[in-house]
């Protein structure tokens, strides 16, 4: 490992710092132009999260492998408030922060794995990934 | 699978940036029709753009490669809306079937027999307004008596259509036709009170018909008052009776009427989706709805419910707001 | 309006060309955001993005421009689908609205009270999976005995909700809580076969305890069976009891038993929502659910089922397959 | 009028001949790139709509003026089948033809006003403007 794998998310700056390192990773890790933005946007959405919602956290990528599967993990981690109806956060077409698409399911949707753990005045912790195809 | 697509655009493409007709443009819309049915998202469009221009026009300004990276990266979320455009389609195409079910399971429920009675000719036509009627009739009868049940749930959908079933079972549990109107609604509003909360209200007319007699008794909950046409003089006139909304409070006094009918004179019940029938313009007149009923008086029952309906629909356009019910006795011998 | 963008754009843009770092196209998604949130449409992104590249790059080759304008040809399916997902948004929350309304009047319709006797001590839980529960419990009660039925709906939400409200009504009609069993379902099971499609069937299991004789007297109409719970032995037994379904024949024979309570012996009725939950390994073992039941066994029975909800919810990651009732009776002296 | 204003629809290369002659009237009426592309969309499907089932029918096109609003009005009519559940045809998310966004929906969205009549065994005509602002 030669490069910071991973960003605390403090301030708005932050969210760049995040995404730059994701970018690079993803490109690193052989993803195309389409899919670097896709994983960047993914990593941009859960540092915006915790930036407005939790305040701090940190956002940590790692390249993986599995079998001869290469990827890209996620791991957005913060001591917030955690969520305490994660069904209606997940659900589509609720415009809460971002709009039409944003949110959670639209992290869920630009990576291939998503799995949220929450627990109300604990934290959360959202593990994504994507595969290289 | 974006690549398959790549080869026809570069190719349609390549051909649009030598000659800009029409027709390249059409073969372009094909494609996108093409592509949003495969789920290409608007950002691969873009990727792949750009990678076609490149091999069309070697040598681009670096500038203009940025740019198409730029778009892309503002593009991802035009993909997301997309995506999330396809789960709400499914989930919609779900809940459609859900709501066919349940309205048959309604229909079941609710279906009521039209009697059979010598010398008085039924007419009942009931179309909801959306997938649920919120609109309810029920007959009773035996020889001597036809017992008629209108009501409407204030609401419409769901929600009301649960409601009506109430109404069935406390119709269910009466005597028989003959029961005092008043009895009825005593009753059924009982029922809706003690089961029902605040704020649905039911409006219900109930009428029963003496074949002996050829006397009609009704009373009405704050239901729309039905209408008596006298063949004799050729006028209409409203049967009011005083009443409550079923479920407002317990201890109601409802207002019991009679009225005889000769040959041919009839009477029109209906729900509030007949009488505040829409056009453009407003409200459609009651003069205008009387004189289409007038029009058909001589049809079969039936027909002049059928009539009237297809009449109306045709006055608003096809828009139907309301549910819409309508019901005919008339005496025929 | 698109033009309030098109500076902002630019500007982003050109900074973007000059220098491709993460920041400039961190400020090209913030952009995306209000861009979508306005409803422009991609059509327009690509517009503002054209005419943005020709005042920062002057003289780009014709072939780019045009290139832009069959972009912009492709795009405008796109922005088709959008603006249908703004409609389809809109629709959804509506019908959020309707089946919200439609479950509160649903839970006062089929409300019920827990009768309160004196060493009989009663939990109950029901958590529907969808909006609507189509599971139903009711309870009939007097000095000296209190009835309970608990019935499912095969099928879920809406539909079944219509139908459950069949059975409250034919329960109202029950002249109190020691009608036998038997003839309780043989009431209902006439009611459902007279006004039920074929597809829809109903489970049912009532069930009345005797104060007086510690007595708990059941019949089942293809009901998942209670558990009984032996103090004495520690030990479950299911309570069978043979019987079809309601709503496929109208003469049905239902198998009548009875079984005496010691001091805390219980009866776990339940519905198939509690059976067959799963895991992602499939179902979950009786085994675990029992050893779950026991584990809370000198709770009072309120505790109880609440406790069973919640382990088992856990087992299943939080995703309820089906309506989920459960009740307890527990005689505490 | 110094132009065909209005195409006879038998082949699909009529379909490209009516929206020529769309995008040229938009044109010459003052629209920009967008819009000039909206109308002949509209304009595409409606003839599509006819040539796929009607089997033949007519495309009219013309500049309008009503105060001091310029716009295009699109005439489609044909002597096909008709309709018979215009609700139907005009309910969003349903993939008749041209699946996500398209059909009848679709052209109302690109135009401003959208009429439609039809008859049973009849035919169809649907009348659609969209104005310049
Ligand atoms: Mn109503
Ligand atoms: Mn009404
Ligand atoms: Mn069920
Ligand atoms: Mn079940």
């Amino acid at each position: 490992m030669n490069m910071k794998s991973s960003v605390d998310i403090i301030s708005e700056w932050d969210i760049v710092a995040a995404r730059q390192l994701g970018r690079n990773e993803a490109k690193d890790a052989g993803f195309g132009t389409v899919d670097q933005a896709r994983i960047t946007t993914a990593i941009s959405e859960l540092a915006r999260n915790i930036y407005l919602y939790a305040g701090k956290g940190n956002i940590e990528i790692k390249q993986i492998v599995e079998g001869n599967l290469k990827g890209i993990l996620v791991i957005a981690s913060d001591e917030g408030p955690g969520i305490s109806d994660v069904r209606k956060v997940m659900e589509d077409g609720y415009t809460t922060s971002g709009g039409l698409g944003a949110g959670l399911p639209g992290v869920k949707r630009l990576m291939d794995d998503f799995k949220i753990e929450t627990v109300v005045g604990d934290g959360t912790t959202i593990i994504a990934t994507k595969w290289l195809r | 699978m974006p690549q398959e697509f790549k080869k026809q655009y570069k190719e349609i493409l390549k051909q649009y940036t030598l000659s800009q007709t029409e027709h390249n443009l059409y073969e372009g819309q094909n494609v996108s029709r093409q592509l949003i049915q495969k789920s290409i998202s608007p950002e691969e469009v873009i990727s792949i753009h750009k990678a076609s221009l490149e091999e069309i026009i070697p040598g681009l300004p670096e500038e203009v490669l940025h740019s198409f990276d730029f778009l892309i990266e503002v593009m991802i979320r035009y993909g997301l809306a997309l995506k999330e455009h396809q789960t709400l389609i499914e989930k919609q195409q779900n809940f459609k079937m859900e709501m066919d079910l349940a309205t048959n399971v309604q229909q079941t429920l609710l279906k009521t027999k039209i009697p059979n009675m010598n010398g008085l000719d039924i007419g009942i036509i009931s179309v909801p307004a959306k997938e649920m009627n919120g609109d309810y009739t029920h007959f009773l009868s035996n020889e001597n008596a036809i017992g008629i049940a209108v009501a409407d749930v204030i609401g419409k959908g769901i929600p009301a259509a649960l409601c009506m079933s109430m109404i069935k079972y406390g119709m269910d549990s009466l005597d028989g036709p003959e029961t005092d109107p008043v009895v009825v609604l005593d009753i059924i509003n009982r029922i809706v009170e003690k089961s029902v909360s605040d704020s649905m209200f039911i409006s219900m007319f109930y009428g029963t018909y003496d074949s002996a007699l050829s006397e009609f008794t009704y009373a009405s909950a704050g239901h729309e008052p039905p209408l008596f046409y006298c063949a004799k003089s050729g006028e209409f006139k409203e049967l009011q009776a005083k009443g409550l909304l079923l479920g407002v409070i317990p201890n109601v006094r409802y207002e019991q009427h009679s009225i005889v009918l000769e040959k041919d004179d009839f009477i029109v019940m209906m729900t509030d989706g007949v009488t505040e029938c829409r056009s453009k313009e407003g409200f459609i007149d009651q003069k205008i709805i009387l004189s289409i009923i007038e029009s058909v008086k001589d049809k079969p029952a039936q027909e002049m419910v059928e009539y009237v309906f297809h009449k109306l629909e045709e006055l608003q356009e096809f828009e139907q707001r309301d549910d819409f019910t309508l019901v005919i006795f008339k005496k025929s011998l």
